[in-house]
């Protein structure tokens, strides 16, 4: 059995029921992606860990009405890179993955820097790219011209 | 792991500042070393030197505006890096690609990833101290450069690849081209492996060095020819294939030790394995139709979603996270390059070995720093 | 035993190393002593934009739809035309780009309906200052017409 | 008059003017040559613009030099300082007074000439250390710590190999060792002295791959990182020159100084020979820095210590077993 499917059984055993949305064509270059409660994320991050899988891209999103983190995960198998998502308010602090995955250290340092968003006991909250005394996040829809600031629901229907 | 050391007297630490204009930290890499002797107690990378905001940028272009961008992170693969943002947009998009310009993005993709190593392997061997080696390997990327200028009319940020095809149609002198030179580069591994790979100075100053666990690089999210060099066979071209990826008879070259030599083996295997692909490429591509669909408008605008695509460049898997909200302009343009985990992983490794093996090690990783600050 | 063998394979594969560059010592040079000899330029090459002179009009067919200027990523065009009177076509009257921020992706050359842009194959190119930079292609198109 | 010609002391002042002249000369030369093996190692030309095949280049580099502001870091050491390039020059000049270049072409034939030469070459080390030091830059200073360290440790194979030749002629003076290779030469005798002599002369000169306190991928310049102008180039040109001073001695320990081969000599003056075979050493020496990567120090040391240490004792016990026997 894939290291894929035998998280996707856990996952659907640890979220509610239509937390996971699977996308069987692999159209969006995810296998299934899982919304994912802010207190809950450490919790299912690490049951990724035991199975396997490592982080492979972490995100922000910046909505009006939430913010939002995607994180990417691989398992080194076939069309297995799978999402977990995590909402919450702009200003809430989210736990930190560094514990968890080495890799969440400089990622969640970007997403910080970019978007503002805090990591709760993050060891080392240094800016990474932006300058040390860069108190903007420029990746924040409010910052510098951009397109459109949208609601979440107008993309994702 | 590595072997911990003993952390020696605070008195007895000093920082060295490697960096950013330092010889052979690759660009604009600035590290904070705190040595003990000779020996690293701690490595703290200082980035952004090379930042530009091309996330931010690409959420003001429209999806064609920002292709030129994609050839501007990592330079030395710039034409890979295009070719994936146009796969990843016909993708989302839904656009049709001709045959023929399949073949011709994929021969050019890989003529650019052997061009990428061959710069690695030149300024590997200089890091290490071996001057001529490098002088050679630019002898042979400016094949590459000449032929990909020929077709492209640059030589390294090539915006070549556009959203359903190419740029500008190939002709027989480029197949020739590629040709002789896939003949001539064959030619000059004998050479290289005489001059260094068998060279036991080389292997004295690789062998043992900078291990990298296969634990490790999952902790890190090390991919590429580096996490290959673990002994992971994980190649976006067969893990996940794209574009005519699964048409070609190729194998991925893996190490065991994951370290320093193994690298260097696995990159110049990877050359070998590229050549494969080029010649099947060269031998079915077809001979006439379109190169590209015209039918592309300008202000594209992928249906309401998101996309992430990845793809393997010079350096490891990188990918690209599209959220469109159904506008020409991108809504969020993320970029998953693979030295940013490349580099991590060093501040991990570097504890414990000495000054001139961290120059052997920050070398056989093959970052691009332009890359990780985009 | 070890020892010996590290020595005489360490020492042959020093020799080999050696016997690669000696050869390379006695072949010819492979670099161009570049302001004597200059090389063939790509056809593909990418300059600067300008306008081509058709031969059935002898000038240019810019019609100032400023398409170009919309396509430029970099925005680094700037296009103005006039009509001769009210029904007839628009045509350039001033036609600038500020070269030292072109990133040379071509997309003004693709998208121009009239196809009147093509890449210069200028490249030994200098100034004294930014200005410099700034290419009128309304003047080197009369430059080269006469 | 003629007492003032034939004078010690006159000979003395015209050598070392001669010196003088020879040796900066000389280095420019070098410094031209090896940008030549370089280019044409590198399947490129290497200086070709001023003068006949770019001869006059490293003059008019030179002239460059001297031209440029001599800057001493506000931290540095004021008087150590200036003083650590005239160290490193000083000594190197001191070895051209015992060099044999022909039979009557030894400005001091002294019967202690390679034991001078040695004591003088192992101070260059001081200058170095000095110059690292007075930097006070670490990247200076790691590079004189290197330096010491590698230069006490090559310094033991090196006159253990010279010691076999010593051995074999009983004399210290460099035209007894010559005229004794007049048939044949000493390193077809002890190719393996001769093998480490110049493996260990290639790291006294602080060579490549031997090259450690100045390895520019790691230490930016090492010792001299922060020296700039003539200060620089008296570095530089005493490296060169050093080049020259170990060849030369190579060709007189172990290559037979002014004899041709096997007691052929041509009709070809001793000059020639022994500057030829000086060259060409100093072109495989060049050769050498233009094909390998550069070693680790603990692997220098290593090589030293494992490696050249025991081969040169027990080659130098061979000798004087062989010797007595005979």
């Amino acid at each position: 059995m894939m290291k894929r499917d035998l998280i996707l059984q856990k996952l659907r055993k640890l979220l509610p029921e239509g937390a996971v949305s699977e996308d069987e064509g692999y159209e969006s270059g995810v296998a299934f992606s899982a919304r994912v409660p802010v207190a809950r994320i450490v919790e299912i991050a690490s049951a990724c860990d035991h199975a396997g899988a490592y982080l492979e891209s972490m995100t922000g999103l910046d909505f009006e009405d939430t913010a939002e983190i995607v994180y990417h995960f691989h398992t080194y198998e076939p069309k297995s890179r799978f999402s977990l998502r995590v909402l919450f308010p702009h200003e809430e602090k989210i736990p930190t993955l560094s514990g968890i995955f080495s890799s969440a250290v400089w990622l969640e340092r970007e997403v910080r820097e970019f978007f503002g968003y805090v990591f709760a006991d993050h060891p080392d909250p240094r800016n990474l790219l932006l300058p040390e005394d860069a108190d903007f996040h420029p990746l924040r829809k409010t910052f510098g011209k951009i397109a459109a600031y949208r609601k979440r629901e107008e993309i994702y229907a | 792991m590595p072997k911990p050391i003993t952390p020696p007297a605070v008195d007895r630490v000093y920082t060295l500042n490697l960096g950013p204009q330092h010889p052979s930290t690759h660009g604009v890499l600035r590290v904070l070393l705190d040595l003990d002797g000779e020996f690293i107690v701690k490595a703290d990378p200082v980035l952004g030197y090379g930042h530009r905001g091309h996330e931010k940028m690409g959420e003001n272009r429209t999806y064609k505006q920002f292709m030129p961008n994609t050839s501007r992170m990592d330079y030395l693969s710039g034409l890979l890096y295009n070719h994936g943002f146009a796969l990843a947009v016909e993708k989302f998009a839904g656009i049709e690609v001709p045959l023929r310009a399949k073949y011709i993005r994929t021969i050019c993709a890989e003529l650019n990833r052997i061009s990428s190593h061959l710069l690695w392997f030149g300024t590997y061997v200089m890091d290490l101290g071996g001057f001529t080696p490098f002088l050679y390997a630019f002898d042979d990327r400016e094949n590459i450069l000449d032929i990909l200028d020929r077709v492209s009319g640059s030589r390294l940020t090539y915006s070549y690849c556009r959203f359903g095809g190419v740029c500008r149609d190939v002709d027989d002198t480029f197949l020739e081209m590629t040709r002789a030179f896939i003949g001539r580069l064959r030619s000059r591994f004998p050479d290289y492996h005489n001059l260094v790979t068998k060279n036991i100075i080389f292997i004295h100053r690789t062998r043992n060095v900078g291990v990298i666990h296969p634990e490790q690089a999952r902790q890190f999210g090390v991919t590429g020819p580096n996490l290959r060099a673990c002994g992971i066979p994980f190649d976006m071209r067969k893990v996940e294939p794209y574009e005519i990826y699964d048409q070609f008879d190729f194998e991925i070259p893996v190490g065991t030790n994951g370290d320093a030599l193994d690298r260097y083996n696995v990159r110049l295997e990877e050359m070998e394995q590229s050549c494969r692909i080029i010649e099947q490429a060269l031998d079915r591509m077809p001979k006439g139709g379109p190169y590209l669909n015209k039918s592309v408008s300008f202000r594209l605008a992928p249906p309401k979603g998101e996309l992430y695509f990845a793809f393997e460049s010079a350096r490891g898997l990188t990918a690209y996270y599209l959220v469109s909200d159904g506008s020409p302009y991108p809504y969020r343009c993320h970029i998953r390059v693979p030295s940013f985990s490349n580099l991590h992983v060093l501040t991990d490794v570097f504890c414990g070995t000495m000054v001139a093996d961290a120059i052997s090690i920050l070398g056989s990783i093959d970052v691009v720093i332009p890359e990780i600050d985009r | 035993m070890g020892y010996w063998k590290e020595i005489v394979e360490g020492g042959w594969s020093l020799v080999e190393g050696m016997r690669v560059t000696v050869r390379r010592l006695c072949r010819p040079v492979v670099t161009v002593q570049y302001p004597r000899k200059q090389l063939n330029l790509s056809p593909a090459y990418r300059g600067h934009i300008e306008f081509k002179r058709f031969p059935d009009t002898g000038t240019h067919k810019c019609i100032a739809c400023g398409a170009c200027q919309r396509a430029c990523p970099s925005h680094v065009i700037k296009v103005q035309g006039v009509k001769a009177h009210l029904n007839s076509a628009k045509t350039a009257t001033h036609y600038f780009i500020d070269f030292s921020r072109c990133s040379l992706c071509g997309l003004c050359v693709e998208t121009c309906p009239t196809k009147t842009l093509q890449y210069s194959r200028e490249y030994e190119l200098e100034g004294e200052s930014r200005l410099d930079s700034i290419v009128d292609l309304m003047a080197r198109l009369e430059q080269r017409n006469s | 008059m003629g007492s003032l010609v034939t004078s010690e002391w006159f000979r003395l002042v015209l050598g070392l003017v001669i010196v003088l002249a020879f040796s900066q000369l000389n280095a420019l030369f070098l410094v031209w040559l090896e940008r030549k093996v370089a280019g044409h190692i590198q399947l490129r030309i290497g200086p070709k613009e001023v003068g006949p095949f770019g001869l006059l280049q490293t003059i008019v580099d030179g002239l460059k030099l001297v031209g440029k502001e001599l800057i001493t870091p506000r931290s540095a050491d004021s008087r150590l300082f200036p003083i650590a390039p005239v160290l490193v020059f000083m000594p190197v000049l001191v070895g051209f007074l015992v060099l044999p270049f022909a039979p009557n072409l030894i400005i001091r034939d002294m019967n202690v000439g390679v034991l001078l030469i040695f004591a003088f070459s192992a101070f260059t080390v001081l200058a170095i250390l000095a110059g690292g030091w007075a930097s006070n830059n670490k990247y200076a200073l790691l590079g004189a710590i290197r330096s010491v360290a590698q230069n006490v440790a090559y310094e033991i194979p090196l006159l253990l190999a010279v010691l076999s030749v010593v051995l074999m002629v009983n004399s210290f003076q460099f035209s007894e060792i010559v005229k004794g290779q007049e048939r044949v030469w000493f390193f077809l005798i002890q190719p393996v002295a001769a093998l480490i002599y110049l493996i260990c002369a290639t790291a006294e000169t602080n060579r490549a791959p031997f090259d450690i306190p100045e390895a520019e991928s790691e230490l930016v310049a090492g010792f001299h990182t922060e020296f700039s102008g003539m200060r620089f180039g008296l570095f530089f040109l005493a490296e060169y020159t050093n080049m020259f001073i170990v060849s030369a001695v190579a060709t007189s320990l172990f290559f037979g100084g002014w004899h041709g081969p096997f007691g052929l000599d041509l009709g070809v003056p001793g000059i020639v020979w022994f500057l030829a075979k000086t060259y060409v050493l100093i072109f495989v020496i060049m050769w050498v820095r233009w094909t390998f990567p550069r070693l680790r120090f603990d692997q220098l040391m290593n090589l030293s210590w494992k490696f050249m240490i025991p081969l040169s004792l027990a080659n130098l016990v061979v000798t004087a077993i062989v010797l007595k026997l005979v």
